[in-house]
């Protein structure tokens, strides 16, 4: 028994090993990306959709002949969620993979422990998620929105008329760094406006935190005392409690409104969204969104959905950190090109202004300096089958401000990326 | 269940194969940073993430080592000994933010907009604080926990739930951002250790060394403690406490002892990690991580004094390198092996390899 | 009846309730010293007016009993009569809802939690024979050996030539020699009882309580147990809860018969064999 | 894609700017609207931009017309008319000022429940402009509940009146109500600057104490029944745990996975049911209720045979083992159904709430969530001490050597016992889909809890569980408001371990002789 059962575990460590070979001998002439998204754990609901969008613009890039006559080959690995596996795993693939580029992280604390090793290491990573900023490493490249290109012009809106005309605010969020930084810059844009504190109510839930009876009870008692909006920087899976309960406690977007900042197309495939027509959420990018590249890019990723039947191909979704990883790799392919060569200081300069036309219906251009995108800003209502109604949005790409002018000190912090701040 | 200890440590000792072996990694282990420092490009020179992956794992092996201690030996199987690990890890991370910071504030409390340091960050700019604390911390943790619990006898399942409750409070305390250890982001982005850059070569060799001379210094513990009558004690109290009490021993004391003694080495552990892989963050005491540590010493054989290393190893050593091989299926492997281990290896590896040298 | 062993319970599995007072010198790391005990009225056991009640089951009913020095008194009584109930009493197991118990002239039972009566000379023998499975007959008799048994002590313990001495003598009384280095648990059950009786013997108890102690002995071997006690009597007073008559008629000058958890007659066995209340409760109804 | 909006930063003044055409044009519309042929209506929207649809929404409120209801009905379903194709886009505004017009028409309705719901809506929305009409239907409102509905809705408008007398009455009614808008209103009052006549600011005062008073009941009721609630869920967890942990003694991490493997059933069901049932798609929990039990059932009854059957009397090594199955099980659920959180909609009957008071609403979902778990209890007691099975199960418990020696075959009961448990997580599993998110995930985040109710409870002790859990959802949600959710539960944790280590076997301890 026993001895069968090890016969069995070793021929199995065997063959694994073989598949582990077979991974590692590939095409000879290759530039090797790297792609360090969380395939299990916590964070695999939000990063799978990442890497697998990586993975077919790669193979987009590829069928057009690669970069600098070379094909791309992906390294893919998954940090589990587990954050000290995420600097171990990009130690790897820059130093046992060589991989010339990461493209990678969903949260903050992910980015914060894998820079120092970028660093470094002098490695090059681009983060595809809208963050709180007060970061700009030479290293990284941010492809996501900045502050200042989500969050202050989806309030500007809640403001206006057409908004509703809120007179006051609940900025709900779960309590970790991207909304308190978020609801810090806010509170201060806010007093900008004339807001007063007690028009202000800021509440923070535990990660995960799946009972929001009590907190649906005081948003209704606080918007007792006048037209109130509700700002959710809410992490991902809390989401649908959270809107599960305010559509049967009967807080309807009419009487208050929600603008979500991490609440995209990928998230509401998992709510019945008929009870939250009308609340918002502010973009860079929405699937709905109708120009000829959206069209073309959201019809690519369906039909590579099917063709590598992705789990719930049938109804596969574009999103706004989706788009924001399809275009940094372009970009950073265009800047290849240009640079003719992967070497990380010359990639750096090539993407300097590099722009390209994105599937938003803009051209974005990479900032000169700060290595942030310029995007447009779109703020969209939820419609009944999951997608969004663009209700508002910018004329032009706005410059991100990572240094937000809303928090004391940053005046000083220089316009320009430098290590380690 | 598993073997005496005196039985067990005379099978460890006995063969002299073993011991060749154990001194051979030894060997391996002292070797590796001193290759490291080796100019880069050097066929021989071993790779910074090597070094950190395996000093990463080291670390690990103490905590399975601390952790068969107790549940090995005195029968209390702790599922949150990530917490205790974890405060280890943070009394030194705080030490290594001021370090960072220099005389401003870290920065995650300029961001909270903090203008002075809660009291009990007081002194952490003091190396020689930082490390009473590394023992502190957990060590009191423990004492008053474990006089508690020991207090009331609860043991068995009990104790195992409790301790996790005990974890998983940690964790949800330390998420908190006005609690004043950075939250979920936690503590990164070190710059030197006493005054030396913390990515160079050399202090990374060096840290490696320290977490080599800490397995051996626990090794050697819980050998000391195998061979002595304290250890015998153990044995019995898991076996059979009433007789024990009615032999005149009061095994709260006992048990105490090894419990605290247990989670200082993990704290140490902790302390020594911090700086090697430059991140801790509570999602360190997430019951997970400390259910996994169970797993280690499961695997690799409890009761013993080599299996919770080979555990630690194996179970990290695959991970690592399951995730990059096959980054979709990994859970799987690893997932059948605690099934398969559980079934077919009750004593652990260790048990397996005992087996083979008797054939 | 009980050699089949009890369903697999594992140590770390068995839940066990707490015991008020147990809080008092809770650690005991520091050493607790083993008094003298004050024996000057000539019994080493008293215990007057004790009843205990499980859920209003009386299991012991105002019960009296008293124990001389160096006395040897067997215990019995029908099942259920509340045997074992009195010895957690003695020793501290069980708390009585009401009633004195006095070890000696000075120490209160009552008071004590279990480690301290063991440590004041009170050694007890379960009806299941438990010895240190895990360890060798050598080491189970070490850990009995009456010494400091406090932490500290233990971990610079070394075994003197004395101590030594005492062991292989103990080994001798209960003819382990041979298997001394044998894991207990590989014992016979007749040679576990006596590794049981061995680890008393290392205790030098003022009081043995022995629960059933020749269950599943051949005979042989009870009729040396009962050389043996006879031989302990005098030195140490014994307490032998029994069901074998034979064994109790080869050992006992006094005998005591429960019933219902109150003490129903005592005298000789002949007398209490006479006593037709005790035929009535074992033959009777 | 509509850019009708100019630059960002001119969003505010510009308005302001607006105002004096936008008026012209309402004048303009109010006098066009008598002609104005209805079927005109349509169009005029259609075409009027997003400001001038909102003053033509007002003008509508205003001056309720019959023929038009058709149309803002259809308007509020997203369309111009029954077979008009026409994309009609609104913002939040437009709604809430499109829900207001639609009341006032309603108004005009013959169906008295109709006129009700709308003079609630009025109280909500209603604009000064309306007063005359509502004053017109207030006096000739036959219905005694929507005459007294409207008479609030019109207080609301009267606090504004010149007339002193008039805000007086206005005051004294709305201190009738529960109402937490009535609350701002009259505190507003309470300002001499706002109100000259001191008269109506006493009589505010005495309003607002009352209105106070309503409010406070409100939520204390609100707190307990959340606590009922969160406690009915917790019990849902931890009920399967309760027989796989407490009765059989396996430390089932996998147990978590049981109630995600019926969440998952639960979808499936629903899928199934939308492709072939359609019509039963209200009806798809109750299907979804057997299935969730027989799928977690089953699983459970293969993992007992292949892996638990042999660690029986090992509980920690059952720990590491169902913690292996637990990573698997996840890790399938994940490729199958993908990482993403899969959308389990409530069915009409579950989806809302039940209005007690303003502002008290409880949901349907939980109100059945209580009773469903309560029921759940009710039906595993029953088997457990009122079959053969459930006596069994218990004898196999205590001593499976005795058991077998009677000739209960421990084997199968074993494997049934594990079943039941976990299609009891099954069913649990269902009604967590209902209120949470269902994701590979979703066992991880209560196999905790699960597992505090159980101990706390003790073990083996299905009563104990119940109460342990009602304790543990009651006392959170009471914390919750005073120190916030992530203390109140910190809180929660520290003293359930204060309280084991007073009484380690639970609230609900057997008492007796400890056999060695």
């Amino acid at each position: 028994m026993k001895r069968r059962s090890l016969i069995k575990a070793f021929t199995l460590s065997a063959s694994i090993a073989a598949m582990g070979l077979s991974w590692s001998i590939q095409a000879a002439e290759t530039i090797k990306v790297g792609i360090l998204h969380s395939l299990s754990g916590t964070m695999a609901i939000s990063e799978t959709s990442l890497k697998d969008m990586a993975l077919m613009t790669i193979e987009q890039i590829n069928a057009k002949g690669g970069v600098n006559g070379k094909m791309l080959e992906a390294v893919v690995v998954d940090p589990a969620s587990n954050w000290p596996l995420f600097a171990e795993k990009s130690r790897q693939l820059l130093t046992q993979d060589k991989v010339a580029v990461v493209f990678g992280c969903w949260t903050s604390v992910s980015r914060k422990s894998v820079l120092p090793v970028f660093e470094e290491l002098n490695g090059l990573l681009f983060y595809p998620v809208q963050y709180e900023g007060e970061e700009m490493s030479p290293n990284v490249f941010y492809t996501g929105a900045a502050p200042n290109q989500q969050a202050i012009p989806a309030v500007e809106y809640l403001m206006s008329e057409e908004g509703g005309a809120a007179k006051r605010y609940f900025l709900l969020g779960t309590d970790y760094v991207y909304p308190r930084t978020t609801n810090k810059i806010l509170r201060a844009f806010l007093h900008s406006k004339g807001v007063a504190d007690k028009d202000i109510e800021e509440v923070y839930t535990p990660f995960g935190h799946s009972d929001y009876q009590t907190i649906v009870a005081n948003i209704k008692k606080f918007s007792a005392g006048g037209k109130t909006a509700v700002i959710s920087t809410v992490n991902g899976d809390s989401n649908v409690p959270f809107y599960k309960e305010l559509a049967n406690q009967g807080l309807k977007a009419t009487d208050v409104p929600v603008v979500a900042f991490s609440v995209g197309e990928e998230e509401l495939r998992g709510i019945d969204a008929k009870p939250l027509v009308g609340h918002l959420a502010a973009w860079n990018y929405f699937e709905s969104v109708e120009n000829p590249v959206n069209t073309q890019f959201v019809s690519d990723w369906k039909a590579y959905a099917k063709a590598k039947n992705l789990p719930g191909a049938d109804k596969a979704v574009t999103n706004d950190p989706m788009e924001a990883t399809y275009v940094g790799i372009h970009m950073w392919a265009q800047a290849v090109e240009k640079a003719k060569s992967t070497d990380v200081d010359k990639v750096r300069e090539a993407l300097a202004g590099q722009s390209f036309k994105a599937p938003s219906g803009f051209t974005l251009t990479m900032d000169k300096t700060n290595h942030h995108l310029h995007k447009p800003v779109m703020i969209g209502e939820i419609q009944d089958d999951g997608q969004f109604n663009v209700v508002w949005e910018t004329e032009s790409p706005v410059r991100a401000q990572p240094w937000s002018p809303f928090i004391p000190g940053n005046d000083k912090r220089p316009d320009y990326a430098v290590k380690g701040n | 269940m598993n073997q005496p200890l005196l039985v067990t440590a005379a099978q460890k000792a006995g063969p002299r194969l073993s011991l060749a072996i154990g001194a051979i990694v030894l060997l391996l282990l002292i070797a590796l940073p001193l290759l490291s420092l080796l100019p880069a490009g050097h066929s021989l020179q071993v790779s910074a993430y090597t070094l950190t992956l395996v000093g990463k794992i080291l670390c690990y092996a103490i905590v399975a080592l601390a952790l068969d201690l107790v549940w090995g030996y005195a029968g209390l199987l702790s599922l949150g000994h990530g917490l205790f690990f974890a405060l280890g890890g943070y009394a030194m991370g705080m030490y290594l933010m001021r370090e960072a910071a220099g005389d401003s504030l870290p920065a995650f409390m300029t961001f909270l907009s903090w203008s002075e340091l809660p009291w009990y960050w007081a002194g952490t700019q003091h190396f020689a604080w930082a490390l009473c604390l590394v023992v502190l911390a957990p060590g009191l943790l423990a004492l008053v926990f474990g006089y508690f619990a020991f207090r009331s006898r609860i043991k068995g399942v009990y104790f195992s739930i409790m301790t996790q409750a005990l974890t998983f409070a940690g964790m949800l305390l330390f998420f908190r951002n006005e609690t004043g250890f950075g939250g979920n982001n936690g503590f990164t982005n070190f710059r030197s250790i006493l005054g030396f850059e913390i990515t160079s070569q050399g202090t990374r060799a060096v840290l490696f060394l320290l977490t080599v001379a800490l397995l051996l210094a626990s090794l050697l513990i819980g050998w000391r403690l195998a061979r002595s009558k304290f250890g015998r004690v153990l044995t019995a109290l898991r076996d059979a406490e009433n007789r024990l009490m009615f032999c005149g021993y009061d095994p709260r004391g006992f048990k105490l002892f090894v419990w605290v003694l247990s989670a200082v080495l993990c704290g140490l552990a902790g302390a020594l990690y911090v700086p090697q892989v430059g991140i801790i963050n509570p999602s360190e005491m997430s019951p997970t991580n400390s259910i996994e540590a169970a797993v280690w010493v499961a695997l690799g054989g409890r009761g013993t004094l080599i299996g919770p290393l080979l555990g630690a190893g194996l179970v990290n050593g695959m991970k690592s390198w399951f995730t990059v091989a096959f980054p979709e299926f990994w859970l799987f492997f690893l997932g059948a092996l605690f099934i398969l281990v559980t079934l077919y290896l009750p004593k652990g590896v260790v048990g397996l390899l005992k087996k083979r040298g008797e054939q | 009846m009980r050699t089949v062993p009890l369903p697999v319970v594992h140590p770390e599995f068995m839940l066990e309730p707490i015991i008020d007072g147990a809080g008092r010198d809770a650690i005991g790391l520091g050493q607790l010293r083993q008094p003298g005990l004050d024996v000057r009225h000539g019994t080493v056991l008293t215990l007057e007016d004790i009843s205990v009640s499980f859920d209003g089951f009386k299991a012991l009913n105002a019960l009296n009993l008293y124990i001389g020095v160096g006395e040897l008194r067997c215990i019995i009584g029908p099942n259920g009569a509340g045997k074992t109930t009195l010895m957690d009493v003695i020793t501290g197991k069980t708390r009585p809802s009401t009633g004195k118990a006095w070890f000696g002239d000075t120490l209160d039972l009552t008071r004590m939690s279990e480690v301290e009566i063991a440590q004041s000379g009170i050694g007890r023998k379960f009806q299941k024979p438990t010895v240190f499975e895990a360890l060798t007959v050598y080491e189970n008799l070490e850990l009995a050996q009456k010494t400091d048994k406090s932490v500290w002590a233990s971990l610079r313990a070394r075994l003197s030539g004395e101590q030594r001495d005492r062991i292989d003598e103990v080994l001798g009384t209960i003819r382990l020699e041979a298997s001394q280095h044998r894991l207990a648990g590989l014992l016979s059950h007749g040679q576990k009882q006596f590794l049981e009786i061995g680890m008393l013997l290392m205790q030098d108890p003022q009081l043995l309580l022995l629960d059933e102690p020749v269950a599943g002995m051949t005979d042989a071997e009870t009729a040396f147990t009962a050389e043996l006690f006879k031989s302990l009597a005098g030195k140490h007073s014994l307490m032998v809860v029994e069901h074998d008559m034979g064994f109790v008629g080869s050992i006992a000058d006094h005998v005591t018969v429960l019933h219902q958890g109150s003490v129903l007659a005592e005298g000789s066995l002949e007398q209490v064999q006479a006593d037709d209340r005790v035929i009535e409760v074992y033959l009777g109804r | 894609m509509n850019l009708w909006e100019p630059a960002l930063p001119a969003i505010g003044p510009n308005e302001h700017h607006k105002d004096p055409a936008m008026l012209k044009a309402l004048l303009a519309l109010l006098l066009l609207l008598p002609l104005a042929a209805q079927a005109g209506d349509a169009d005029f929207f259609i075409a009027a931009k997003p400001n001038e649809q909102a003053s033509l929404l007002q003008a509508w409120a205003a001056q309720p017309d019959p023929a038009r209801l058709a149309l803002l009905s259809a308007m509020q379903q997203g369309r111009l008319g029954a077979d008009d194709t026409r994309k009609l886009r609104l913002n939040n505004r437009l709604r809430g000022l499109l829900d207001n017009a639609l009341a006032s028409h309603q108004l005009l309705s013959d169906d008295a429940t109709l006129r009700l719901a709308a003079a609630r809506q009025l109280q909500k929305s209603a604009q000064p402009a309306q007063v005359a009409f509502l004053d017109r239907r207030f006096a000739g409102e036959p219905d005694a509940a929507v005459h007294a509905a409207l008479g609030l809705a019109l207080a609301n408008l009267q606090l504004a009146d010149s007339n002193p007398a008039v805000r007086l009455a206005a005051v004294r009614l709305l201190g009738e109500t529960g109402d937490p808008m009535a609350r701002t209103r009259l505190e507003t009052l309470l300002d001499p600057a706002v109100e000259t006549d001191a008269g109506v600011r006493t009589a505010a005062e005495t309003s607002l104490a009352q209105v106070k008073r309503k409010l406070l009941i409100g939520e204390l009721l609100g707190q307990a029944f959340s606590g009922l609630s969160l406690g009915s869920i917790l019990l849902l967890a931890a009920l399967g745990l309760a027989i796989t942990f407490g009765l059989l003694g396996v430390i089932n991490m996998a147990h978590g996975e049981m109630l995600m493997l019926g969440a998952y059933t639960t979808y499936v069901v629903q899928v199934l049911v939308q492709r072939y049932a359609p019509g039963a798609l209200e009806f798809y929990p109750l299907l979804a209720l057997p299935a969730a039990f027989a799928v977690s059932a089953g699983v459970g009854m293969l993992l007992e045979r292949t892996v638990i059957r042999h660690l029986y009397g090992r509980p920690l090594e059952t720990l590491l083992a169902t913690w292996g199955i637990s990573l698997i099980l996840i890790q399938a659920i994940r490729l199958i159904f993908g990482a993403q959180n899969v959308e389990v909609a409530n069915p009409g009957w579950l989806s809302g709430g039940l209005q007690v008071l303003p502002n008290l609403v409880l949901p349907y979902s939980r109100i059945v969530i209580i009773g469903f778990a309560l029921c759940v209890v009710l039906l595993t007691w029953l088997l457990l001490n009122r079959t053969r099975l459930g006596l069994n199960v218990r004898a196999v418990t205590q001593n499976r050597n005795m058991a077998a020696c009677c000739g209960v075959p421990t084997g199968r009961v074993d494997m049934l016992a594990f079943g039941l448990g976990s299609g009891i997580a099954g069913l649990g599993g269902v009604a967590l889909s209902q209120i949470g998110n269902v994701g590979p995930d979703l066992g991880q985040s209560y196999i905790i809890d699960s597992f505090l109710v159980v101990v706390l409870g003790g073990v083996g002790q299905l009563a104990g569980s119940l109460w342990a859990a009602f304790g543990l959802g009651i006392a959170n949600k009471l914390l919750e408001p005073q120190i916030g959710a992530v203390l109140g539960k910190i809180l929660i944790l520290a003293l359930i371990i204060l309280f084991i280590q007073k009484r380690p076997q639970g609230l609900f301890a057997l008492k007796g002789r400890v056999i060695d």
